[in-house]
């Protein structure tokens, strides 16, 4: 089994990775109470910087270069594998006992959703094994991130209206208690392009998408190389130790809200990845989608949405719990995609890679 | 010497902002104020979604001075019709006076 | 049990905060309590003059316990007669009853 | 139409916070509203601690709703009695009618 | 005509710069309605991170050079520049129907004064270009930047002492009623030096005086080209940034106070550029001033106050509409100076230099 | 006297770092009441930035080659020299007229424990110099600025128990008022362990030990060199530039609290640094412990803790008047041991190296 020994070497190696250090530093950081913050600003703003530099490296390399229809195959998948996040969690975490649909349905739209920080993080760990992928592989973000949050925010409409009918109904067998006004039957239909605009205009989509708009209008080749750039593994490290001293203090929201959602957030975004890592050699079959494209594919399937989805579902489904879907995310969801899903996607890649030669 | 004023005063989640603001300029005020807050109430056990390891509060306080008691209570009815079922918030009202305002 | 006060409320531009403290201090009042503030009046239209893109409110909301209404409305009228012509502004005063201070 | 109740307001020194919040829940509030806020008091001579080139405040200013007055009284006294000898504060108490609430 | 087509190709080239890009970028956003937000400290600090390194290089360079008898002239030049602006403003913007004279007396001393931002732009153009200036030339910011803002606060006091005046004549004349007051004569003598002081005490000039001493009087020149002079271009972008989305934010507000702020926000920078073009020239016959130092004269000419402008003339001419002067200045004036200003000058001064030889 | 001109001569050579030229800019810019501010969200990064490098720096040393045990006899003098601290202010402060006993003694505690940023001025000016120091001796924080904390805690409660049991001993002896109680003996024992652990969690050494803790078991070389270290010079400078503010804003409550605050303000840290250079120098004769060692133990001596001190001991001796200590500290006390300290200290340990050949 060369395959599997093969693999689970380059596994750990990936586990020593720096980035990794951040991310445990913090949950120790938090864990033992420590006063250290960094202010909300500044993590605003490093969130900012990496975005905006995923964006600009993209736009650069489009720019210079690229064939944008190789793009079509897995950007498709991309949605397709945001769609299908969303009906998994809805059918198996939904249907769990003392789990309400409403909050299984916006927990599985966070983790269909895509984590920015995440997505920085498995571009550094690429860079550095310097394994090769397609420059716009970043830009596949939003086809997977909105038809995620949308097809959410769709089926918990779908759910609530289906449940105000039998609740009619049954109603309507009864008879009314005197102070109360017969339920107006509420004519509404879901508007899908408010959602996706939302979505747009969130801060992290934002900055991806400007970085990548600039990249590819303008020549910001000179301040990417000596400020974008330069800076970019640092703020991570930075981000990581963040999203540690997040992830240990939702630990106790996460607890209140009951055992199945640290289950599903344990094995959805390994499962979510896998996912998405098949759709991906689909694409190198058919169109020579790169291996380090298809970890990326993998990487944000594996993701959950840490600064732009909460808001959206708060608004979108606002009968959900937000302890729910947050500290499922946060408290175990990232660190599982940062600490497990990105070594095992490259790991698998790399052992691929290895023996088609 | 003033005019007697009612003072509601709404404390919700940062995301209400935009549309509790449309309610009170709907309900006829002649303005409001806002203030960042932070507290814990019954619903606490729901996450705001703000990063908790920031040091910024995710609750607004929305005060607005009214010329009528019933221009407060209908907006407090608007308000917590609309959001205290999904999301957290309080609303009260006090006694107030105002003494200068360029349109009350 | 605790003392009869009143509040005197004061919303105004952060940039006049020193000038209205001054005012405060002048009309013997033991202190005051600053908060920053956002807000819509009748004024809005007109800019504050801070930064529309970043994240802060460009009011202050000054709070002042005064012993007596007399000196609540003689702080009210020195600040709208010397800053509400020309900056926005609104002040009231609710009734309080002071349980604890140091010196009041 | 709303239910009577008492308005505690407590300004003091930021890091207190957590002390008042634990003697705000033993008494038994349903919950409480913190802001940040600055200000001028007897006490001013004092220093706060805190960088004081940074633009920040430093005090900070809870509100609790409470059913009746001597849950109000009740938290002033042991606030007062626990901390205002040796941090600056002030504690006062106006009326309120809490019109919603998810729990009062 | 090679004078204008070469000029033509050297602007054409210069409004290419990424710089730009960002501005445009940032207008982009906006519009959208993007959430996306610089935060208002990294902002801030920006801001003082930029005017400290203009300060800096400007004082590292005295110190080890130069001659500053050579400044008074272009100092004169400045000064009288910055006068010149505002009185220009008071009787032509001042005169036009439905403008209020106070608006347009604040709104030409926001335009006198100068935009530490737009003085970083242009800096970071002309190195890029290569073209020489004097290393003081930063140095006649508050040359310009201070005497407009006197000038615009003593003409409105000026104007509104003349006003009251008159009314009290009309009074006089008539009888009053019976719960008014006779109007108290009023001797307001106008202070000058508390007007500059408080320009001087403002952030922006502050930072860039900072510098400058520590440059004269300290040799900070390991810790300004390890730290300083690298982060420069990367801030100034994102400031471009900030400008940008201000400059869309505040169009609705330029709105509301009429058509004729525009028209003057769009040719005033260009129109004082170039009176202080011309100045420049003057000095450059006749004390040898680069054509560098000239552009650097005409940019802050053109540039608009966004800093510490604003507050000081709020205080200073509290009866002036902010929305008046400072929609004018940001949403139009600034990105003009950016945009058109910047890249007409320094093509102007090298299309004469190739002519000169 | 060889000796003593050789001194001279480098003490004033070290007086010129731009370190100073900072810190004397930032006075400058208070004492002129300039609105210059830096956002409280970037001093606190920039702490952070500083103390997490120091500890990166020390652990990546630690983790490559170090021999531990060599640490164990500096450690014990650091501690010794904490606790001296304490007990000489507590026995000359705290014994002057007009002083409070219980000012002085948080006081002392103030000037016992560490100031990070002193710390890094240190190593950035022994860096320069060349001098080597033990990669652990930044790690010496901790043993000095913990018990010095605990110890002032500690003689303060005691000193207050004592107060106490005079109070009533004279009540006793008289009658009682009619309203009012006998007092309650109170049997408040210290407890050591809270007090420890508030100063561990205190978010100085948090980012301290958090950047040795990383150092030490992760290998984040890359992002130190790339991100940690090219940036702490200058935000280094930047920090001067603070605490300069810092000091002179703090001056007017020095006064109001008395001179003879000023005069120990002047006088201790110097003093305090010397002990610790005696104790580095047994060190240095018994164990080979450096001169850079020395210094640095010297300087944690003299500087006096800005970040985590006040607010330990504003909770741990809640009697004592914060504007005498924070005064004395910040206003005096630091720029002292920065101004003055730091090139003492590196100075005479350079003498004394060219002494020993
Ligand atoms: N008794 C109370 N006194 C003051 N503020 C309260 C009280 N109860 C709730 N609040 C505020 O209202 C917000 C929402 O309350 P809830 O919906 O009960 O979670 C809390 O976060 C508090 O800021
Ligand atoms: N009816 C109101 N209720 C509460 N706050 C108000 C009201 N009207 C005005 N304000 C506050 O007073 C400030 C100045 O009002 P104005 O001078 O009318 O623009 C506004 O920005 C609000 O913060
Ligand atoms: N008369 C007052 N009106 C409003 N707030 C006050 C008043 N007196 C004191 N405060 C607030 O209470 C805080 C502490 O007061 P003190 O303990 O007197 O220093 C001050 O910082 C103010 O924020
Ligand atoms: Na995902
Ligand atoms: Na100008
Ligand atoms: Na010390």
């Amino acid at each position: 089994m060369t395959f599997l020994s093969e693999f689970g070497a380059l596994f750990l190696d990936k586990l020593q990775s720096p980035t990794l250090g951040f991310l445990i530093g913090g949950m120790v950081v938090a864990a033992v109470n420590s006063r250290l913050q960094i202010p909300e600003a500044v993590y605003k703003f490093i969130v900012f910087m990496l975005l905006i530099k995923v964006g600009l490296s993209g736009g650069i390399a489009i720019r210079n270069t690229e064939n944008l229809v190789e793009m079509l195959l897995p950007a498709l998948f991309a949605t397709l594998t945001g769609i299908a996040i969303v009906f998994i969690g809805r059918y198996s975490l939904g249907l769990l006992p003392k789990v309400k649909m409403m909050d299984a349905i916006a927990t599985a739209g966070l983790f269909g959703a895509v984590s920015g920080s995440t997505l920085a993080a498995a571009l550094t760990l690429l860079d550095s094994e310097e394994m090769f992928y397609e420059p716009w592989a970043a830009a596949l973000y939003p086809f997977m991130d909105i038809p995620a949050l949308v097809t959410a925010i769709v089926l918990a409409s779908i759910y609530a209206t289906k449940q105000r009918q039998a609740a009619e109904a049954r109603l309507n067998q009864g008879e009314y208690f005197d102070d109360q006004q017969p339920p107006q039957p509420q004519n509404t239909r879901i508007k899908i392009w408010p959602i996706i605009q939302d979505s747009l205009q969130g801060s992290a989509l934002s900055a991806l998408l400007l970085g990548l708009g600039l990249g590819i209008l303008t020549d910001p080749t000179s301040v990417y190389d000596n400020f974008f750039n330069p800076a970019f593994r640092g703020l991570l490290s930075i981000l990581m130790l963040v999203m540690g001293m997040e992830a240990a203090a939702r630990l106790g929201e996460l607890r209140k809200v009951g055992q199945w959602y640290a289950i599903y957030a344990f094995i959805a975004p390994l499962l979510h990845g896998f996912i998405a890592f098949g759709f991906g050699m689909i694409a190198h079959q058919i169109t020579g989608f790169s291996y380090g494209g298809v970890v990326i594919l993998a990487v944000i399937a594996a993701s959950s949405s840490d600064i732009s989805g909460p808001p959206t579902l708060r608004a979108g489904i606002p009968k959900a719990n937000p302890s729910a879907y947050i500290g499922s995310s946060t408290a175990v969801g990232t660190p599982v995609a940062l600490a497990l899903g990105i070594p095992l996607y490259i790991g698998l890649a790399q052992t691929l890679m290895d023996m088609a030669g | 010497m003033g005019r007697q004023a009612y003072m509601l005063v709404i404390v919700t989640e940062k995301l209400l902002l935009k549309q509790v603001a449309k309610v009170i300029d709907a309900a006829g005020a002649t303005g409001y104020t806002v203030a960042a807050a932070g507290g814990k109430g019954s619903r606490n056990v729901r996450s705001s979604g703000q990063p908790s390891v920031g040091d910024s509060f995710s609750n607004i306080k929305i005060e607005v001075l009214t010329p009528t008691k019933e221009m407060a209570t209908m907006i407090a009815n608007k308000v917590a019709a609309e959001f205290f079922e999904d999301y957290s918030g309080i609303a009260y009202v006090c006694n107030a006076e105002v003494l200068f305002a360029h349109k009350f």
